[in-house]
């Protein structure tokens, strides 16, 4: 497996600042607080459902921190929180989706630069390299980030999107964060040969293998991965290996699959706790930071939960409103039909 | 310019070759739709075949006296690019053929 | 300049957009005015670069308008689909071509759960600008999956609208207003009519939404898309034989449908059949049936009649004369029609 | 084929109708010759479309601007299979041919009106019915096209107990001619066998006799210098000469009495004959 970018290797490789190290914490911290809480919102009835991406922290905070958000754009699938938070998207809007106020979530996609949430696994990695292509035809230096698991990783549109992208030398960071779990089935029993960074190779394309579960590491990679794109090389396979500590939603019960041992020994140290003692080792951080990460991600996640609780449904012509740009006749006519008749009551 | 290749068709009733007797067309040729390519005759009939299309005849397959199997090249046109290659075949519009007629007291209130 | 000069000029100008044309040449010059038009069109499919696609209609279009504007792809739909989301999202107005019908099966995906509702789910920021065009519809004995008609269950979709051309003029316009629409369209060739020729009006489309009527009639409508309008039309001059005056109605728009055309139409002659290529059960002819019932109940004179293909996977050629509706089907259609009596 | 059928004019002889099919093919547009009609007699166990129509001798005599009158004789192609014998004898079938030109539009000769009179190009059994009918009317045949003819007609010594016994049991025909025409008769599936049987009962009773009556119009007659069935074509010139009637002789090169007819030597002469 290629673990070396030769383009860039060398070009891009400045060491993280220990200001920038101590962001990556405080947006890991973010993240963690919000998973926590969401996963009790749940079960205090403020949204109905929840996917967690507890112990994806690292993955997703460090890759998506080497996105530049004015010419980068980040494709998701709807366990991509962390990404949502480091991007900078407004997390009541993002949330919006679990309190199933709208599918894609109520943030706006083309200033966030995170296309909306996306339910179908592998949907929108085709949408990347569709988006990629695009960047190569205006002469563009923009790259996509195409987030999916390994799970997603047996859907037929992965391949074509690789293939596609190599083809056309499309400006695609394919990032999986193979999370060991696809629901109930461990990757053992999904990924074929056991990697999916090692399908690159079958496409001509480099692919990594990081460990997922390292915030520096990732972001070395995937940062590199963005500047070999960039370079006009083609995409990139970036593979973070880490765990899904948590259930796969909140209607889950890993207890059906795996033992609460096997999670312990499974999933290796805390990506938090990880960065945390590499802070304190290098003097990048003390205790007084720590605790005023945690507060304000504690003070965070206060106030997104009041955005959540004050969020009313839609009204329901929206329903009509954004299904075409130019509606029908028929469309006008069912949402007349629908307000009297809904009014009627 | 392509070349689409015109295999000997089924010439009915489960026929699978035809003998040459002579060709009526040469390469070089440029033929029209429905003209006479080449005089064939088969266990039941001697019969004049029609060109499929218009073209320039490339090649043509089968000396007289030889035997052409269905299916096998007959003859190799050169198209325009246009309709050379495409899947299926171009429907004609034939003259609108009827077994049906219409009866009917329109009662007109 | 003398008023009868001026008068000549302008008549020479309106010859000059008049022009004789096959389908495959209007909607291939459609693309190419698309593709001068607007910069951001693009437009890509299997074989659609250098060959010109497998039916023509891109010919010479890359050649013109270079390969970042028309280009092949790898022979994967859903791929071809899914690309085309990426693309409108970064703002270009994807044109992309599956080859035929039954080839839109492997896109499904993208189509329904991804190119329909995406200006939906992202509450309109990321409008699909994409015209899907789809040779379509049967008639040309051709393989498996090379004849199908999937109007129907393109129309059951929200979030996309459905058209089908039946002659060269409708198709160069059609396929003009489709590609700078906001929104999906799913562009259905009707692949048997490719090749004849036709008057094109290239200055003046005409109204380009809803339905068209194509030959006014007194006794009965006779409502088709597509490849069956041209079938129609000879059934209505046979029937003219008879001394039946049948109305041709080409609906043009599957969705939305021009209801009020519709009941226009039928509140007229009283009478109506609706014809389609696609199998019976759940056809579009059930829909467009409903409509003219709901709109014309107290004056229709029979019930609305379907004559349609069979609830059958598409035929071989050899069978398909036997599958698409065919002259003396559709004037038995209209047999019933006339016989009815109620009660 | 894109011909105009008559059948709305039915007209009756003695007095049944003998349910022939017969069609009308104008012109090629923009080639009309003016010249009189052509009709087009088939052989026995053929049809219309398998000996004038595939082997693109209609398409050959329209572009020639020629209007061309095809006919199924009885039993065979598209037309009706009678049951009664006499339907099917030579005389019966000359009579229909008759009534079947006049429909069609075909006038008596007048003398300086080349649209007047009719031509008529026979092949085999057609023939014989082209030679007797010229002969029985001179006052409408205008020129003979004779292909693939022979002096004595092949179906009259045609053995028609051995051909029931062979059909009824399977009992091997003997005569090497009775059991090809059978063959012949038995490959093409349309054909119906019980009428081309009462065909042949009726020729039988009704046998060629070329020296009866002689046409004395121009005509040419034509066969494939392979062809065995045509041997005694110079024969029956000779008898045609005798009478006083102007007659050419071709022989096609190569050619047998099955693949005689598509020939572009055959059309070329017999257009170029009739084009007066």
């Amino acid at each position: 497996m290629d673990s070396l970018l030769p383009a860039v290797a060398a070009a891009d490789a400045a060491p993280l600042a220990p200001g920038q190290l101590r962001e990556l914490y405080s947006l890991m911290a973010a993240v963690r607080y919000l998973d926590t809480a969401a996963v009790a919102w749940q079960r205090q009835g403020i949204i109905p459902g929840y996917a967690p991406e507890l112990g994806q922290e690292a993955a997703q905070v460090g890759s998506a921190y080497a996105l530049d958000t004015a010419r980068d754009f980040a494709f998701p699938t709807y366990r991509e929180m962390g990404v949502a938070r480091t991007m900078g998207v407004d997390m009541v809007a993002y949330m919006s989706t679990h309190k199933a106020t709208w599918h894609g979530g109520m943030y706006d996609p083309l200033a966030s630069r995170l296309a909306p949430i996306q339910a179908v696994v592998a949907g929108s990695v085709l949408h990347a390299v569709g988006w990629a292509h695009g960047q190569t035809l205006e002469g563009n230096d923009g790259v996509a980030l195409a987030y999916f698991g390994d799970g997603a990783s047996s859907q037929g549109d992965v391949h074509e999107a690789m293939n596609f992208a190599a083809v056309m030398k499309a400006p695609v960071v394919f990032f999986i964060q193979n999370n060991g779990w696809a629901i109930s089935v461990p990757t053992e029993r999904q990924v074929a040969g056991g990697s999916v960074a090692a399908r690159a190779a079958g496409y001509g394309i480099p692919g990594i293998q990081v460990d997922g579960n390292d915030v520096i590491a990732v972001h070395e990679a995937t940062r590199n991965a963005f500047a070999h794109c960039r370079a006009g090389n083609g995409p990139v396979v970036v593979e973070a290996m880490t765990y899904r500590r948590g259930p796969h939603s909140t209607a889950d019960d890993p207890g059906r699959y795996r033992s609460l041992d096997d999670e312990r020994i499974d999933a290796g140290e805390d990506p938090l706790e990880r960065l945390r003692k590499r802070l304190l080792a290098e003097g990048a951080a003390d205790e007084a930071f720590f605790t005023a990460a945690n507060q304000a991600a504690r003070a965070e996640e206060e106030a997104i939960r009041t955005g959540i609780e004050a969020l009313g449904p839609r009204p329901g012509n929206e329903m009509f409103d954004f299904v075409f740009q130019e509606t029908t006749p028929a469309l006008e006519n069912q949402a007349t039909r629908w307000r009297e008749e809904s009014e009627h009551v | 310019m392509a070349e689409i290749s015109f295999p000997l068709p089924d010439l009915g009733e489960g026929l699978i070759e035809a003998t040459v007797l002579e060709w009526l067309v040469s390469p070089g040729d440029q033929v029209e739709r429905n003209q006479p390519l080449v005089e064939l005759e088969t266990s039941k009939s001697a019969l004049e075949l029609p060109s499929p299309q218009a073209g320039k005849v490339i090649r043509i397959h089968g000396a007289p006296g030889e035997t052409i199997n269905v299916g096998e090249p007959l003859v190799v046109f050169e198209v325009p690019d246009n309709t050379a290659g495409i899947v299926g075949t171009v429907p004609k519009d034939d003259a609108p053929k009827r077994r049906v007629r219409l009866s009917a007291v329109l009662d007109e209130d | 300049m003398s008023e009868s000069t001026t008068a000549t000029l302008e008549a020479a100008a309106r010859n000059e957009q008049s022009v004789k044309l096959s389908m495959q040449q209007a909607l291939n010059r459609a693309l190419d005015e698309v593709l001068a038009a607007d910069p951001k069109t693009v437009v890509f499919g299997e074989d659609c670069g250098q060959l010109g696609g497998v039916f023509r209609i891109t010919d010479g279009l890359q050649a013109k308008h270079g390969e970042t504007r028309v280009f092949d792809t790898p022979l994967a739909e859903s791929g071809i689909l899914g690309m085309s989301v990426g693309l409108a999202m970064a703002g270009f107005h994807p044109i992309p071509e599956v080859q035929f019908d039954g080839f839109a099966y492997p896109a499904i995906n993208q189509i329904v759960c991804q190119i329909a509702r995406m200006n939906y789910r992202s509450r309109g920021k990321l409008p699909m600008p994409i015209t899907l065009r789809v040779p379509s519809f049967g008639g040309i004995r051709a393989p498996e999956h090379h004849g199908e008609s999937l109007e129907a269950l393109f129309a059951h979709v929200p979030g996309l609208k459905v058209v089908s051309p039946s002659d060269p003029h409708d198709a160069y316009h059609l396929l003009k207003y489709a590609a700078t629409r906001p929104d999906p369209v799913i562009f259905m060739e009707p692949k048997s009519r490719y090749w004849q020729k036709g008057d094109v009006d290239t200055a003046d489309g005409g109204t380009l939404t809803g339905a068209r009527i194509v030959r006014p009639g007194r006794h009965l409508t006779l409502v088709a898309w597509g490849a069956m309008v041209a079938r129609c039309l000879q059934v209505a001059e046979l029937a003219a034989e008879d001394g039946i005056d049948v109305e041709v109605l080409d609906l043009r728009w599957l969705k939305p449908i021009d209801a009020e055309a519709l009941a226009t139409s039928v509140g007229k002659t009283r009478r109506a059949v609706v014809v389609h290529e696609a199998p019976l059960t759940s056809g579009l002819g059930a829909e467009v049936a409903q409509l003219i019932t709901q709109n014309c109940f107290d004056t229709l004179k029979a019930p609305v009649e379907r004559v349609t293909g069979f609830d059958v996977p598409y035929p071989s050629g050899d069978l398909e004369d036997e599958y698409i509706p065919n002259i003396d089907r559709i004037l038995l259609g209209i047999q019933r029609v006339l016989e009815y009596r109620r009660g | 084929m894109s011909g105009r059928h008559t059948e709305e004019h039915i007209h009756t002889v003695e007095g049944t109708d003998p349910h022939l099919f017969v069609e009308v093919h104008e012109p090629a547009e923009g080639t009309d010759a003016g010249l009189r009609p052509v009709l087009l007699l088939h052989g026995f166990s053929s049809s219309t479309k398998l000996n004038w129509g595939d082997t693109g001798w209609i398409s050959t005599l329209k572009s020639a601007g020629r209007r061309v009158i095809t006919v199924d004789l009885p039993g065979h192609g598209k037309s009706g299979s009678p049951e009664d014998l006499d339907s099917y004898s030579p005389s019966r079938i000359r009579a229909d041919l008759l009534q079947v030109v006049a429909d069609a539009g075909a006038r008596p000769l007048r003398s300086g009106d080349p649209a007047s009179g009719l031509d008529v190009i026979g092949y085999s059994l057609g023939s014989r019915l082209a030679w007797e009918f010229g002969a029985t009317q001179p006052e409408l045949v205008h020129r003979l096209v004779l292909g693939g003819p022979n002096k004595e007609d092949p179906l009259a010594s045609f053995d028609l107990a051995a051909a029931q016994r062979y059909l009824a049991d399977g009992t091997p025909i003997e005569d090497e001619s009775t059991a090809g025409l059978l063959k012949m008769a038995q490959l093409l599936p349309s054909n119906d066998l019980f009428a081309l049987l009462s065909l042949i009962e009726a020729i039988k009773g009704e046998p060629f006799d070329p020296a009866e009556a002689v046409p004395h119009m121009p005509m040419l007659l034509v066969a494939g210098d392979q062809d065995e069935r045509s041997a005694t074509m110079p024969e029956l010139a000779s008898i045609a000469a005798h009478a006083g009637g102007m007659v050419e002789q071709l022989l096609v090169p190569g050619r047998n009495h099955s693949n005689a007819v598509t020939s572009r030597m055959f059309k070329d002469a017999a257009v170029a004959f009739l084009g007066v």
